[in-house]
């Protein structure tokens, strides 16, 4: 009996001085303790080496209410000398914008801020599901205070964002503040449109007909794909192809390039990326389709991108005739077609309506005679806050650190029907970098709120900016903004607009609607030639004059009146400050000599308005951020030089 | 017989060494529990920026409370806490001196009480400049007016 | 009698430290096996840049790769019709000649302020200092690239 | 010398009123002693040798009092750091666990205390079952030793919900739906139990509350007339 008392006090006494010892050697002093070595080698001063405390050190973020220990072993952060030391000792890269008094870590990086060991600070751990934010899909927490429209600053938090919409997730899947908006063509009357045996392959596999849509791959069987070919187009249209009156091959033709069709469509992979690649369109369409399209595409959809170019019907049918003739999938063979129209024919038609029920492709079509029954899917608006537990990894093995949710995340964007077989979610065909954006969306969708005060919005909200009357309706036939921008709204393709009223002349502005060309001679010319009339640029050019200036500028006329732009020593010097002192021939092209980065500047005096010349000389970057020109300093004396230089330059010949 | 016996004893008595070592080392333990290593309380000392970012003058920090005096590239710091009632005081350039919106008490600009109620000096509190550059201040070291930190331009 | 005990508290005590020990060499072996079947990690995009002169990277590509070239050989697009080529930034003995305030004052206040040509234009009011060292540090490794 | 301090030390008036016997070298002396003690009149004065055997009772009554003896001392120092507050709990948990000296092995000895209180005390209550402590005149302090169990259980699912992780939430919201399928009472006690529908703050203080106060207060007192009655029913049970 007293052995055994022996023995077990002796076994308690070991057991607490074990633990006493355990509780002296936490593991962040090891890292404490090479941290002052390594400031030794740094030359740290006596003082500063005595401030090294080996204890806990956090930060108390009451405002966020969170606590961060990291500082505890990573000890550098704020050091500028420790740029090139390993972690855990690093210099953090900007910490001149997050200050981490204010922020501290893990409001940005994630993991457990309040954990002092390896394991637990970046998990995951059994009590701490959320790991610390890979590299990969950081940017999720910039939402939090910087809103989601982060172009620069988080250029893949952006692109997820834009792509979620895109590709018509909210179809499927609610998220509250979202709208829900039908991202694809309606196929109410599909059968007018597409020919049976094309919408038959397109459902197999939609990349395989374009490979950029943005049609997922539903992965269906042949009976399946039959079965709502059939359900969608109910009665089989066999139409003869002579039906329709053609027009002259070679017109259409010219016309296509004239029209320059290929700055948004490519044709055998030449072209843009705003319209779908034409190059089988034949094979897809009725031309009957196409000729009432090109008449009016926004009659028929009004969310088209396309411009109403104003044709004339003989126009149309010679550009119908070329495109039916040249444009063509040359690979497909006839009596393929006949077999797959004759196994549509068979199909059976209410399992088509219900697999398009299940599969919700009423998330993105309006279709008719099918219920909508509304997202489908799960509600994403706080999925970055999902427990990984409510994650399913089906059968796959996959190892305890793994085990996040952004990885699921990742891996379902990747391959939707990866952790179970027959999931309704289909395949996008995202690649990696696509996946990644598009996860770091997700997780960026959380209910953490953020104190008021800690709220930066950053980039640029959309404009709504629509302009309405005869502006407007000019500006929304020829669909302007899709590739113009005007108060920050509209696409980048073309030079921003928001006030060319003080730009560009009225004459050059006519002339230039009627035949566009290339302002810079690096592009290709992309301006389409639109069928526009002389009153319609009227239209345009009064309201750009009223509306669309800056003051900047207009208040420059005075001066520019009292300038000697004629003085042909004025011109002269401004010669000799182009060629020579500033050498802009480096950039610029004048008379087809010089570089080729910025706009010919051969006629400038013909397009600009010289109060422009001036206000963009003065300050480059005033107008256009983005600009690549650099700002220099220039004198009212070498500003009038330059800009008579400029004026004077096509004389020169 | 008689070794028999103190072996025994000798065994009982090392039960009870460890028995009340353990007690002991549980009591200590417990004690040393009880010191608290971290605190939820604003931070004692904490960055304030770059020099830069104070110009000439007295300069207010409404979130530390304190003022930042920059004289011609010598900085101090001075407490804006009102050693009567806790209030601002606020600066008056034109009779260089502070004084508190709450009872009147008055600094002149050496921290010194000149006048109302206020009963000690508003303390100047220790700033160096770190290795990022920034200024930082340490509320737990008292300094004596003269001690400046000069920072050449 | 007090032996039995003792072997009775030692199972006790034992027993479950035997269980869990087992349990992990079983798992252990387990894992070794498993096939992971299609799951993915996300790639880590590796470069051997630091943060600096990534940033450096991006300025570079933006403003500089015009008429330098994409990989500083000045051969960029523009290059061709320059009365002076660009510097060739991947030239090591030019380079060593250079200092990166040399470097600096270059991308700041442009060619001419060094007596060189003006075709190298001042950026000084389009980027800040900050980012000009960012530049620098970018240059620097374009270097030891080239040859 | 010595004499003279330990005259000092023993004869005096505050010393004979703690001891109020001699060293108990005999069996009156002996007697005196247990009597007197609070500690050591948990038996009768007369006792047979044989009750006192180990290998009888296994000791397994007095090691549960220990153990919730160990449970108070480690309990009452958690609550210095823990804030019964649905931001706080988890939060003073870690805290607890990284960065308060020896909070973890306080942390844990309440916590494995706790886990071993249960299983000693349904041991205990076997041991009883099977020597058939139960029986006449033992019925009360077997009613009294159900209830005690029940507290224990009691005291270790309140406990259970204080840390506010998932494990915690989870399942007091599960013991709580079952709560709620009581016949008749059900809806209302569960709405009581939680203090309004979902498990949320006043649920934390409700359990809180219990687990510190209410439930330890009953058991020390339950414990006194349990150890009371052990001792009016005669000690320990022995074969008839």
């Amino acid at each position: 009996m007293k052995r055994i008392f022996v023995i077990l006090s002796f076994l308690i006494l070991l057991f607490y001085i074990w633990q006493i010892w355990k509780d002296y050697n936490r593991p962040y002093l090891v890292y404490q303790k090479e941290f002052k070595e390594l400031l030794k080698q740094k030359g740290g001063g006596e003082a500063e080496l005595d401030d090294v405390k080996f204890v806990v050190r956090q930060r108390w973020l009451e405002k966020l209410n969170r606590v961060d220990r990291c500082e505890t072993c990573h000890l550098g952060v704020e050091d500028p000398r420790f740029v090139d030391a390993p972690q855990p000792y690093t210099t953090h890269p900007d910490a001149d914008k997050h200050s981490f008094e204010r922020f501290g870590c893990t409001v940005c990086h994630g993991g457990q801020g309040l954990a002092t060991s390896v394991e637990d600070a970046h998990g995951p751990t059994e009590d701490w599901y959320k790991a610390i934010s890979s590299d990969n899909f950081l940017e999720n927490s910039c939402s939090k205070c910087h809103g989601d429209f982060i172009e620069q600053e988080a250029p893949v938090l952006a692109k997820g964002r834009t792509m979620f919409k895109e590709y018509g997730c909210r179809g499927c899947h609610n998220v509250q503040g979202l709208e829900r908006v039908k991202v694809a063509p309606p196929l109410v009357k599909i059968g007018e449109k597409v020919k049976i045996d094309w919408l038959y392959r397109w459902l197999q596999n939609p990349q395989m007909y374009l490979p950029e849509t943005k049609m997922p791959n539903f992965q269906l069987t042949k009976e399946e794909a039959a079965d709502m070919t059939r359900f969608l187009i109910p009665r089989v249209r066999i139409k003869d192809p002579d039906n329709f009156e053609g027009g002259s091959y070679a017109r259409g033709k010219r016309i296509l390039s004239e029209s320059r069709c290929v700055t948004c469509h490519s044709f055998e992979g030449k072209g843009g990326d705003i319209g779908p690649d034409l190059a089988k369109v034949s094979s897809k369409v009725y031309p009957e389709w196409l000729f009432e399209w090109i008449k009016n595409p926004q009659a028929m959809r009004p969310d088209t991108l396309m411009p109403a170019y104003g044709f004339s019907d003989q126009d149309i049918r010679d550009l119908v005739a070329f495109i039916v003739e040249e444009y063509i999938d040359l690979e497909l063979e006839d009596d393929v077609i006949q077999q797959n129209i004759q196994f549509v024919e068979s199909a059976n038609v209410g399992r088509g309506k219900e697999l398009i029920e299940k599969y919700g492709c009423t998330g993105c079509h309006e279709i008719e005679g099918v219920e909508d029954r509304g997202e489908i899917g799960l509600d994403l608006t706080a999925i970055g806050d999902s427990h990984i537990s409510r994650m399913d990894f089906g059968m796959i093995e996959v190892s305890h650190e793994e085990r996040t949710v952004p990885n699921w995340l990742y891996n379902k964007m990747k391959n939707p029907r990866l952790f179970k077989a027959g999931l309704k979610m289909p395949d996008f065909t995202f690649s990696d970098l696509e996946a990644e954006a598009l996860t770091t969306y997700l997780m960026s969708r959380s209910k953490e709120v953020v104190p008021a005060s800690y709220h930066l919005h950053l980039g640029e909200r959309p404009s709504d900016y629509n302009p309405q009357g005869e502006f407007g309706e000019i500006l929304d036939n020829y669909r302007c903004l899709v590739c113009h921008t005007i108060n920050g709204r509209g696409g980048d393709l073309a030079p921003d607009i928001s006030i060319e009223g003080s730009r560009v002349k009225e004459k050059w502005l006519k002339d230039f609607m009627k035949t566009p060309y290339a302002i810079r001679p690096i592009l290709v010319e992309r301006m389409p030639r639109l069928k526009i009339s002389d009153s319609e640029v009227e239209t345009l050019y009064s309201y750009f004059r009223t509306t669309l200036v800056d003051d900047r500028v207009e208040k420059l006329t005075g001066s520019v009146k009292e300038m000697s732009l004629k003085d042909p020593e004025v011109i002269s010097l401004g010669k000799d400050l182009y060629y020579n002192k500033y050498a802009c021939n480096a950039c610029h092209q004048v008379n087809l000599k010089g570089g080729t980065i910025g706009p010919d500047l051969t006629s400038v005096g013909e397009r600009l308005r010289t109060e422009w010349i001036v206000y963009y000389l003065s300050d480059p970057k005033a107008f256009l951020k983005r600009s690549i020109e650099p700002v220099y300093d220039f004198t009212e004396k070498e500003l009038e030089a330059l800009t008579a230089f400029l004026l004077s330059a096509k004389e020169k010949k | 017989m008689s070794s028999e016996h103190d072996r025994r004893d000798f065994l009982t008595y090392l039960g009870w060494f460890a028995t009340l070592g353990t007690f002991g080392g549980i009591s200590v333990a417990s004690a040393r529990y009880m010191v608290p290593n971290i605190l939820y309380e604003p931070p004692k000392s904490y960055k304030i920026g770059k020099p830069q970012d104070y110009p000439e003058g007295v300069n207010f920090l409404p979130d530390k409370r304190i003022f930042v005096v920059n004289n011609g590239g010598n900085y101090k710091v001075i407490s804006a806490v009102c050693t009567h009632m806790g209030c601002t005081p606020r600066w008056i350039a034109e009779k260089d001196r502070w004084e508190c919106p709450c009872h009147g008490s008055i600094f002149n600009n050496k921290g010194v009480v000149i006048g109302g109620p206020a009963p000690k000096p508003l303390p100047w509190y220790e700033v160096t400049l770190g290795s990022d550059n920034k200024l930082f201040v340490n509320e737990d070291r008292i300094v004596p007016f003269s001690q400046v930190l000069t920072i050449a331009a | 009698m007090s032996k039995r005990i003792l072997i009775i508290l030692c199972s006790i005590f034992f027993t479950p430290a035997l269980i869990w020990f087992s349990a992990q060499v079983v798992s252990g072996s387990d894992d070794d096996h498993t096939e992971r079947s299609g799951f993915l990690l996300p790639q880590k995009h590796s470069t051997n840049l630091t943060r600096e002169q990534l940033r450096g990277k991006e300025l570079y590509q933006y403003y500089c790769a015009l008429c330098h070239g994409r990989t500083g050989k000045g051969d960029g697009f523009n290059s061709f019709n320059m009365s002076v080529p660009p510097a060739d930034h991947t030239d090591a003995t030019v380079m060593s000649t250079l200092s990166d305030a040399q470097i600096h004052q270059v991308i700041k206040e442009g060619g001419s302020s060094l007596g060189r040509s003006p075709m190298m234009p001042p950026w000084g009011r389009v980027i800040s200092d900050s980012e000009i060292n960012t530049l620098v540090a970018y240059i620097r490794t374009l270097v030891t690239s080239g040859k | 010398m010595i004499e003279k301090v330990k005259n000092i030390v023993f004869q005096n008036r505050f010393w004979k009123s703690v001891f109020r016997h001699g060293m108990p070298v005999n069996a009156r002396l002996r007697s005196e002693a247990v009597m007197s003690n609070l500690f050591l009149h948990i038996h009768p004065v007369k006792i047979y040798k044989d009750s006192l055997l180990f290998r009888k009772t296994l000791g397994l009554g007095l090691i549960s009092f220990y153990l919730f003896f160990i449970l108070c001392i480690t309990g009452i120092l958690l609550m210095f750091y823990y804030i019964p507050h649905v931001q706080r709990a988890y939060q003073d948990m870690k805290d607890l666990e990284f960065a308060v000296s020896f909070g973890m092995i306080l942390r844990n000895m309440h916590r494995w205390g706790a886990h071993s209180m249960v299983a000693l005390v349904f041991l205990h209550m076997c041991r009883v079952f099977y020597t058939a402590g139960y029986r006449h005149p033992r019925e009360f302090n077997w009613g009294v030793g159900v209830i005690l169990f029940v507290c224990t259980l009691a005291l270790s699912l309140t406990g259970y919900l204080l840390p506010w992780d998932q494990l915690a939430f989870w399942a007091i919201t599960i013991v709580v739906n079952l709560i709620e399928t009581m016949p008749i009472i059900g809806d209302d006690l569960r709405y009581l139990v939680v203090g309004g529908t979902l498990v949320g703050q006043n649920a934390l203080i409700r359990f809180y509350v219990m687990h510190v106060m209410v439930l330890p207060l009953l058991v020390t007192m339950l414990i006194a007339v349990h150890f009371w009655r052990i001792r009016k029913d005669g000690g320990l049970a022995r074969p008839e």
